[in-house]
């Protein structure tokens, strides 16, 4: 280790040595070894399943190491459980989301750790005061006494960043903290992470948005199938996606981001929306409500639909695919009018819908990847007694899991034990095999890594060149360019904005997206 | 003038035994033209002693009671006669609590030593038993268990229980732990059982292995077990004269609460009798059985 | 991930679900073992058959059970509707309410075995879908719904049957409980064809994976386009029928349908399925499982009586084994995992 | 988002609240009136007291009850437990097991009535806490552990007391189940102060809110680095003790411990908790809810009783206005969030 010594100006505040880690049949990680100074924002990269959230969960405790060493402040260290690790001023920001959904977010921000006041008892006031102004910090202006289950995935995340934030630490990990987020949060994030590491904290940080991790990382460490695929140092400028890439993939990879063409359809308008509003629903009061929505989808058009975190985007979705009550407006499908009233009937018409929140509305956390796969098209892979055709079914997987390289063990594994990227390729599947007319997608990449989300968007295209109308609602405005023929924005319930993919760029995006502002104020 | 309004409290609804003496004493009350409010203990003592609680507060004029348990109705009962109302106890006979205006009853001990003495005649040289005894832990089920230990725990040589398990009361249990009871020991020469409800359980066992000549002998003479004893599936069930008791206590209850009349006796005892074949006549309840 | 680990997996799949049945099943053969080295004459065919035909009644409820936790979803009301379907096939089979008391097999003057049979399931059937519809349409949790049913059902037969048994049913219906097909009793029959039949749908059919899905998360269940409310009325309605059908094997065998049948039956049904090893949170569990379950209390109970154990002393063993059979499974698997 | 939806949302949080647990209270309001109005001396302070008196014992299991479900967990042992615990008071009261039937308040010989409450408690709390190991250490569910000490402490009950009841306490005892503070009964009493004691620990302690937590979803509670499994032990203990305190006010009232106590008594606390808005999920609940859910069945029972329903028809009629109160809630809820 002498030359480690030489090398690096401050003695590391983590190092891993030699960590490997079995589960059943899978070996997650094998010897893998990297180090985390303090003072400095270490990037942890690599594809869906190459082990990342598995380290780090070692890291915080969650699960022990198979065999390896981890030493921490020169200290050898062996969590327990996740609070050793809290003790030891390691914090982490998990990839699925670990709120509580029946407590507020007040009770969240300071699980296990509430404010007493008088007598020794929980003082609520000082609760909801402080909370107040720690998710403030990360731009959240919501009332702390909000339930976390009404929330959006978004918001979630954002609290629970703040959270973190708000603990004492000197290692913060993040897997995946902006997988849900907008440019506008992306940045205050950037900023705060900045801040930390000026005041010597250590933050290890995962993201599958690469000019995230190029603008914000001092070093990145690559994992590649559970192996350690090497370190990379920013070298003067900030580290080059195609040198990432090549690291991640093991091959250069020029082609991977590289933009479909882009056309302007002059498809038959296939999904017409007029005037479409919605009320506030009681069991979701923090819903943002449409406000009149006028939209064209054409056939074989990928329309992609751009908006900050509450602009309204998923609720346009969820409306249109009967998942939630229309109050006024009409929506047309090839020309017939047509009025879902759940979400049975939309996909008996030919809508899909992939959701955002893949945990608690898309998977089976349970249930095998055969089941998840095939549970929207029960219908296709049964016979005309009822009985499921098992041998089509399992064919028809074996076939997505080919084009869409879903890493899995068995088609009856539990969906539970697939790393994040590859569930949702799983949920991606499951609407792909209903062959639908129109497909909505809600963040269809969160979580994906950069070669499957080139894949999916290469998916999308084809989807859209055997004429489905694709709508795409994405945070990842980059994606947004990349696939979108055309591109609308949203803000609060309204369409703000309207222009074909190869004129956008993302400041003109990022200006319709802001827009409502100027035009409440004409109004 | 009001009518009179008296309370007629019963163990449980749950068991044609209990709902027999409730019919009973609501045809009596009918008679002596007095209003009855209606309780059913629901097999809980804290129940029991609500609906006299609530009795209470509608100031009764009198209580015919046949308490779950003679030691936690205890408490009630003398709020009760503290309160004032007349209590008459049916079947169970409460200790210690003073005051009783009457009690009107069957022991069950005595009950169970009846079966078992009609069971011993009919094998004088000894016999081989099964016994299903009732719930555990319910009053009825401990009084008549001792009763049959009373009789046969002397004669322990001659008659020897080789099986014995409760069946909790309920016809089917009854069947399985027979057919288990058979399974392991073979034909046994009777089976004494602590109602009629397991003695038919235990009828349909035996008939199911053609063990035809068994003696089963069952407890409180239901129509449906006279009926039994009448095709001869059953060789007795003991009589308690439930109705009998019944109106009797709505009798004397009523009688006191009209004009203070005390009655005769105090205690009005009904000796069991275990009905057979030969003096199916004495069952009280035989004219159900057409 | 070539041909060999796809190979691999297709075998891995029933060694798999055979060790995750297998905790419950090793114990129940432990068991076995034991009672009959106890007393040799506990595996005498004619105490299996006995053994078959006690675990029946409440085995058959338990295969309808099973459906209702698959979805998270429970049913209290089970040993009420059993005794109220049960007062419904007698009179049926009698003709009325009014109770001949005849025990002879010629008593019956009513509409025969069959429209016993039919009023029995249907009535169940029916209750079983009022229940649903309250749950789904009420959005009443169906722990309360089925709570309240278990008062009312057992209100209703007491009403109807004023609180005394109806019995003595033609040797037709009999059969239905005290038959033999060969050497192997009626009810154990039925059952071993009901669970099959269960077996089938639940695995094999699109009804059943929907009945999975909604169990394991039921929101994303209705985004995949189920029908959510139908499918948990449907599993109400099974319970339903198989109360009913449970009830006319019942009566049957006891030849007579009592007004306090099958009070607690809830809880023992329950726990032949959770032992079963189906999870009470819903999407995990299945009808071997179930079976076994069954067979786990029923072998406990028949072999504690019939080495004349004391009741006190039964109650206590049956608890403690019970716990030990649940932990000894889910040790195993934790074995079997890694 | 300025200072006057600050405002609005402020005072709105206590009218939620108030509206939260407002549908069983309107509920209970109702049955109150409409029961006063068929006859009046059904608010007579001595009926009120009765209801009082007779919900106090469920109730107070009912309180440990709620602890256990907000943890999404459950216990059907408490009807047995609450008889072992009187049994075990019983003994240390009368000094044995011998019955002497003595009903005179001068019969014991025991260790009065404090050794006896003692007794009581440290003996349920045990229980609880044995319960509680298994299910965290052994990980077996919580249905399945409880069910199994259901059997278990009923065998424990009759083993120690031969069946029999223990009757015939001291009068300092029995006054803890007969007794009045002015008006007012003791076990009315203790249930209230027991209420409010719960209810600040739930609401205002770090470990209230952890309970919370837990049942709002333990894999999460773990990673934000509570102690699950402690806390999980915790709650039964909870119960458990609580079981043991009901236990004692019930023997003192009845001046009387039986064997066969508190059968049943787990479906009537479970009830309770859940009519009261507890969700059997876990996570959501309140001590207030379980209170109005014990009282609401409680009026419902005496009130019935006291116009003389026939207890058949009262069965059908506790069932429906039980699912009623509760659908009537979620209606409630379903119109009010806005
Ligand atoms: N509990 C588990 N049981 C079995 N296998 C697991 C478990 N958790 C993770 N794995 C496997 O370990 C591997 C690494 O998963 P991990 O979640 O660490 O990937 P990741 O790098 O975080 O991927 P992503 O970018 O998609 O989040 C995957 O093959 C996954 O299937
Ligand atoms: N299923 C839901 N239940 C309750 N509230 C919801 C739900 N979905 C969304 N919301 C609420 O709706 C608001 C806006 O929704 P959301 O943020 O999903 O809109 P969006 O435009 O799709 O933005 P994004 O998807 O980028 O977060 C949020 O404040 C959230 O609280
Ligand atoms: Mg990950
Ligand atoms: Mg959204």
């Amino acid at each position: 280790m002498p030359t480690a010594e030489a090398i690096a100006p401050s003695p590391p505040l983590l190092a891993v040595e030699g960590v490997t880690k079995r589960f059943a049949g899978v070996t997650a990680l094998s010897d893998v070894s990297l180090e985390v100074r303090p003072g400095e924002i270490l990037g942890l990269l690599g594809e869906n399943g190459a082990g990342k959230s598995t380290l780090l969960k070692i890291l915080s405790g969650v699960m022990p190491p198979s065999s390896g060493r981890i030493v921490f402040d020169g200290v050898e260290f062996n969590p327990h459980n996740p609070q050793d690790a809290k003790r030891l001023g390691i914090v982490t920001i998990y990839q699925e989301l670990s709120l509580i959904p029946t407590l507020t977010v007040a009770e969240n921000i300071f699980i296990g750790r509430a404010p007493l006041g008088r007598f020794g008892l929980v003082s609520w006031r000082k609760m909801e005061v402080d909370s107040r102004a720690i998710i403030a910090r990360v731009g959240l202006d919501l009332d702390p006494a909000t339930p976390v289950s009404a929330l959006s995935v978004a918001e979630q995340q954002l609290v629970e960043i703040a959270r973190a934030l708000s603990l004492k630490s000197r290692l913060i990990i993040m897997d995946e903290p902006t997988s849900a987020l907008t440019e506008t949060e992306v940045q205050k994030l950037m900023s705060i992470m900045g801040r930390l590491r000026k005041d010597g904290v250590a933050i290890m940080f995962v993201t599958h948005r690469l000019e995230e991790a190029s603008a914000i990382c001092d070093r990145m460490t690559v994992l590649r199938d559970g192996r350690l695929a090497g370190h990379l140092d920013r070298d003067g400028g900030p580290i080059k996606l195609p040198k990432i890439i090549e690291k991640m993939v093991g091959r250069a990879a020029s082609e991977l981001y590289a933009r479909p063409t882009l056309r302007d359809v002059a498809g038959d308008v296939r999904l017409s929306v007029r005037g479409l509003r919605t009320v506030r629903d009681p069991q979701a009061p923090h819903a943002i409500v449409l406000e009149g929505i006028d939209l064209d989808l054409k056939a074989g058009e990928i329309l992609g639909v751009a908006g900050l975190v509450g602009s309204g985007r998923t609720e346009l979705a969820r409306a249109i695919f009967g998942a939630d009550r229309i109050a006024a407006g009409t929506i047309t499908l090839d020309g017939k009018t047509i009025a879902p009233e759940t979400p049975a009937d939309a996909i008996a018409l030919g809508i899909g819908l992939v959701p955002e929140d893949r945990k608690h509305q898309a998977i089976f956390a349970a249930l095998g990847i055969l089941t998840n796969f095939s549970v929207a098209a029960l219908g296709r892979y049964s016979n005309a007694l009822g009985f499921m055709a098992e041998r089509r079914e399992r064919q028809a997987l074996a076939s997505y899991r080919k084009a869409l390289s879903i890493r899995m063990a068995s088609p009856e594994q539990p969906i539970e034990g697939l790393s994040g990227g590859n569930q949702q390729k799983v949920i991606l599947a499951r609407w792909l095999a209903r062959d639908p007319k129109v497909l909505i997608v809600d963040e269809p990449t969160r979580g994906v890594d950069v070669g499957a989300k080139a894949e999916v968007h290469q998916i999308l295209v084809q989807l859209a060149a055997r004429g489905i109308a694709i709508m795409m609602i994405s945070s990842e405005l980059p994606e947004v360019l990349a696939v979108s023929d055309r591109i609308v924005t949203m803000r609060r319930g309204r369409i703000t904005g309207e222009m074909p993919g190869i004129e956008a760029t993302e400041e003109k995006l990022m200006e319709l997206m802001a827009l409502d502002q100027t035009q409440e104020a004409t109004q | 003038q009001d009518k009179l309004t008296i309370l007629g409290s019963v163990p449980s609804l749950g068991f044609p035994f209990f709902v027999h003496m409730l019919n009973q004493i609501k045809a009596e009350a009918q008679a002596q033209g007095v209003n009855l409010v209606e309780s059913d203990g629901q097999n809980s003592a804290p129940k029991q002693t609500a609906d006299i609680e609530a009795a209470l507060v509608q100031k009764v004029n009198a209580i015919v009671i046949s308490p779950l348990d003679v030691n936690a109705l205890a408490p009630a009962i003398e709020q009760a006669i503290q309160a004032g109302v007349p209590v008459v106890t049916i079947d169970r006979r409460v200790d210690g609590v003073e005051g009783i205006l009457a009690h009107v009853g069957a022991d069950n001990v005595k009950g169970g030593e009846a079966e078992a003495q009609a069971m011993v005649a009919a094998f004088p040289d000894g016999a081989k038993i099964f016994h299903l005894q009732g719930q555990p832990g319910a009053g009825p089920a401990i009084d008549r268990n001792k009763g049959v230990h009373n009789v046969l725990d002397p004669m322990k040589d001659k008659y020897q229980i080789i099986f014995e398990q409760t069946a909790n009361f309920a016809r089917a249990e009854a069947l399985s732990v027979t057919e288990a009871g058979l399974a392991a020991n073979g034909k046994p020469d009777a089976i004494i059982c602590a109602n009629d409800d397991m003695a038919l359980g235990a009828v349909e066992a035996c008939a199911a292995r053609n063990f035809t000549d068994v003696k089963i002998y069952g407890f409180d003479a239901l129509p449906e077990a006279l009926v039994a004893v009448r095709d001869g599936k059953l060789a007795g069930t003991v009589e308690q004269f439930p109705g009998e008791q019944s109106r009797t206590a709505v009798q004397i209850a009523v009688a006191y609460a009209k004009d203070k009349t005390e009655p005769k006796e105090k205690l009005v005892l009904l000796t069991p009798i275990v009905i057979g074949k030969d003096n199916l006549d004495k069952a009280e309840r035989l004219g159900e059985t057409k | 991930m070539t041909s060999t680990t796809e190979q691999s997996e297709r075998s891995g799949i029933n060694v798999a679900r055979l060790l995750m049945s297998f905790g419950p099943l090793m114990f129940l053969a432990l068991l076995i073992v034991v009672f009959t080295v106890l007393k040799p004459s506990f595996i005498d065919p004619i105490n299996i058959f006995n053994i078959m035909r006690q675990i029946s009644i409440t085995g058959l409820i338990a295969l309808g059970m099973t459906f209702v936790i698959l979805t998270a979803g429970i049913d209290l009301s089970v040993g009420s509707l059993l005794a109220f379907c049960g007062m419904v096939a007698a009179v049926v089979a009698k003709g009325g309410t009014a109770n001949t008391l005849s025990l002879s097999t010629s008593g019956a003057q009513g509409f025969g075995w069959f429209a016993a049979l039919l009023a029995a399931v249907v009535v169940g059937a029916l209750a079983g879908g009022v229940q649903g519809f309250a749950i789904t349409r009420l959005k009443v949790p169906p722990f309360v719904v089925t709570l309240g049913g278990l008062t009312v059902f057992r209100g209703l037969t007491l009403t109807i049957s004023n609180g005394g048994p109806i019995s003595g049913f033609d040797a037709s219906m009999r059969w239905f409980g005290t038959g033999l097909i060969g050497p192997v009793p009626v009810p154990a029959i039925i059952f071993a064809a009901a669970a099959i039949l269960c077996h089938i749908v639940l695995r094999y059919t699109r009804y059943g994976r929907a009945v999975y899905a909604v169990g394991g998360n039921a929101e994303a269940a209705r985004l995949s386009g189920l029908r959510v409310d139908r499918i948990l009325i449907s599993v109400y309605v099974i319970v339903g029928f198989f109360a009913g059908l449970a009830a006319f094997v019942l009566s049957a065998r006891l030849n007579s349908s009592e007004a306090v049948a099958g009070i607690g039956y809830e809880l023992t049904v329950i726990s032949a399925v959770v032992i079963g090893g189906t999870s009470l949170f819903g999407g995990i569990g299945s009808v071997g499982g179930t079976v076994v379950g069954a067979a786990l209390i029923g072998v406990l109970q028949n072999g504690l009586q019939f080495n004349n154990v004391s009741s006190y002393t039964q109650s206590i063993v049956i608890g403690l084994i019970l716990i030990l059979a649940v932990a000894f499974d889910r040790w195993l698997k934790s074995r079997v995992r890694r």
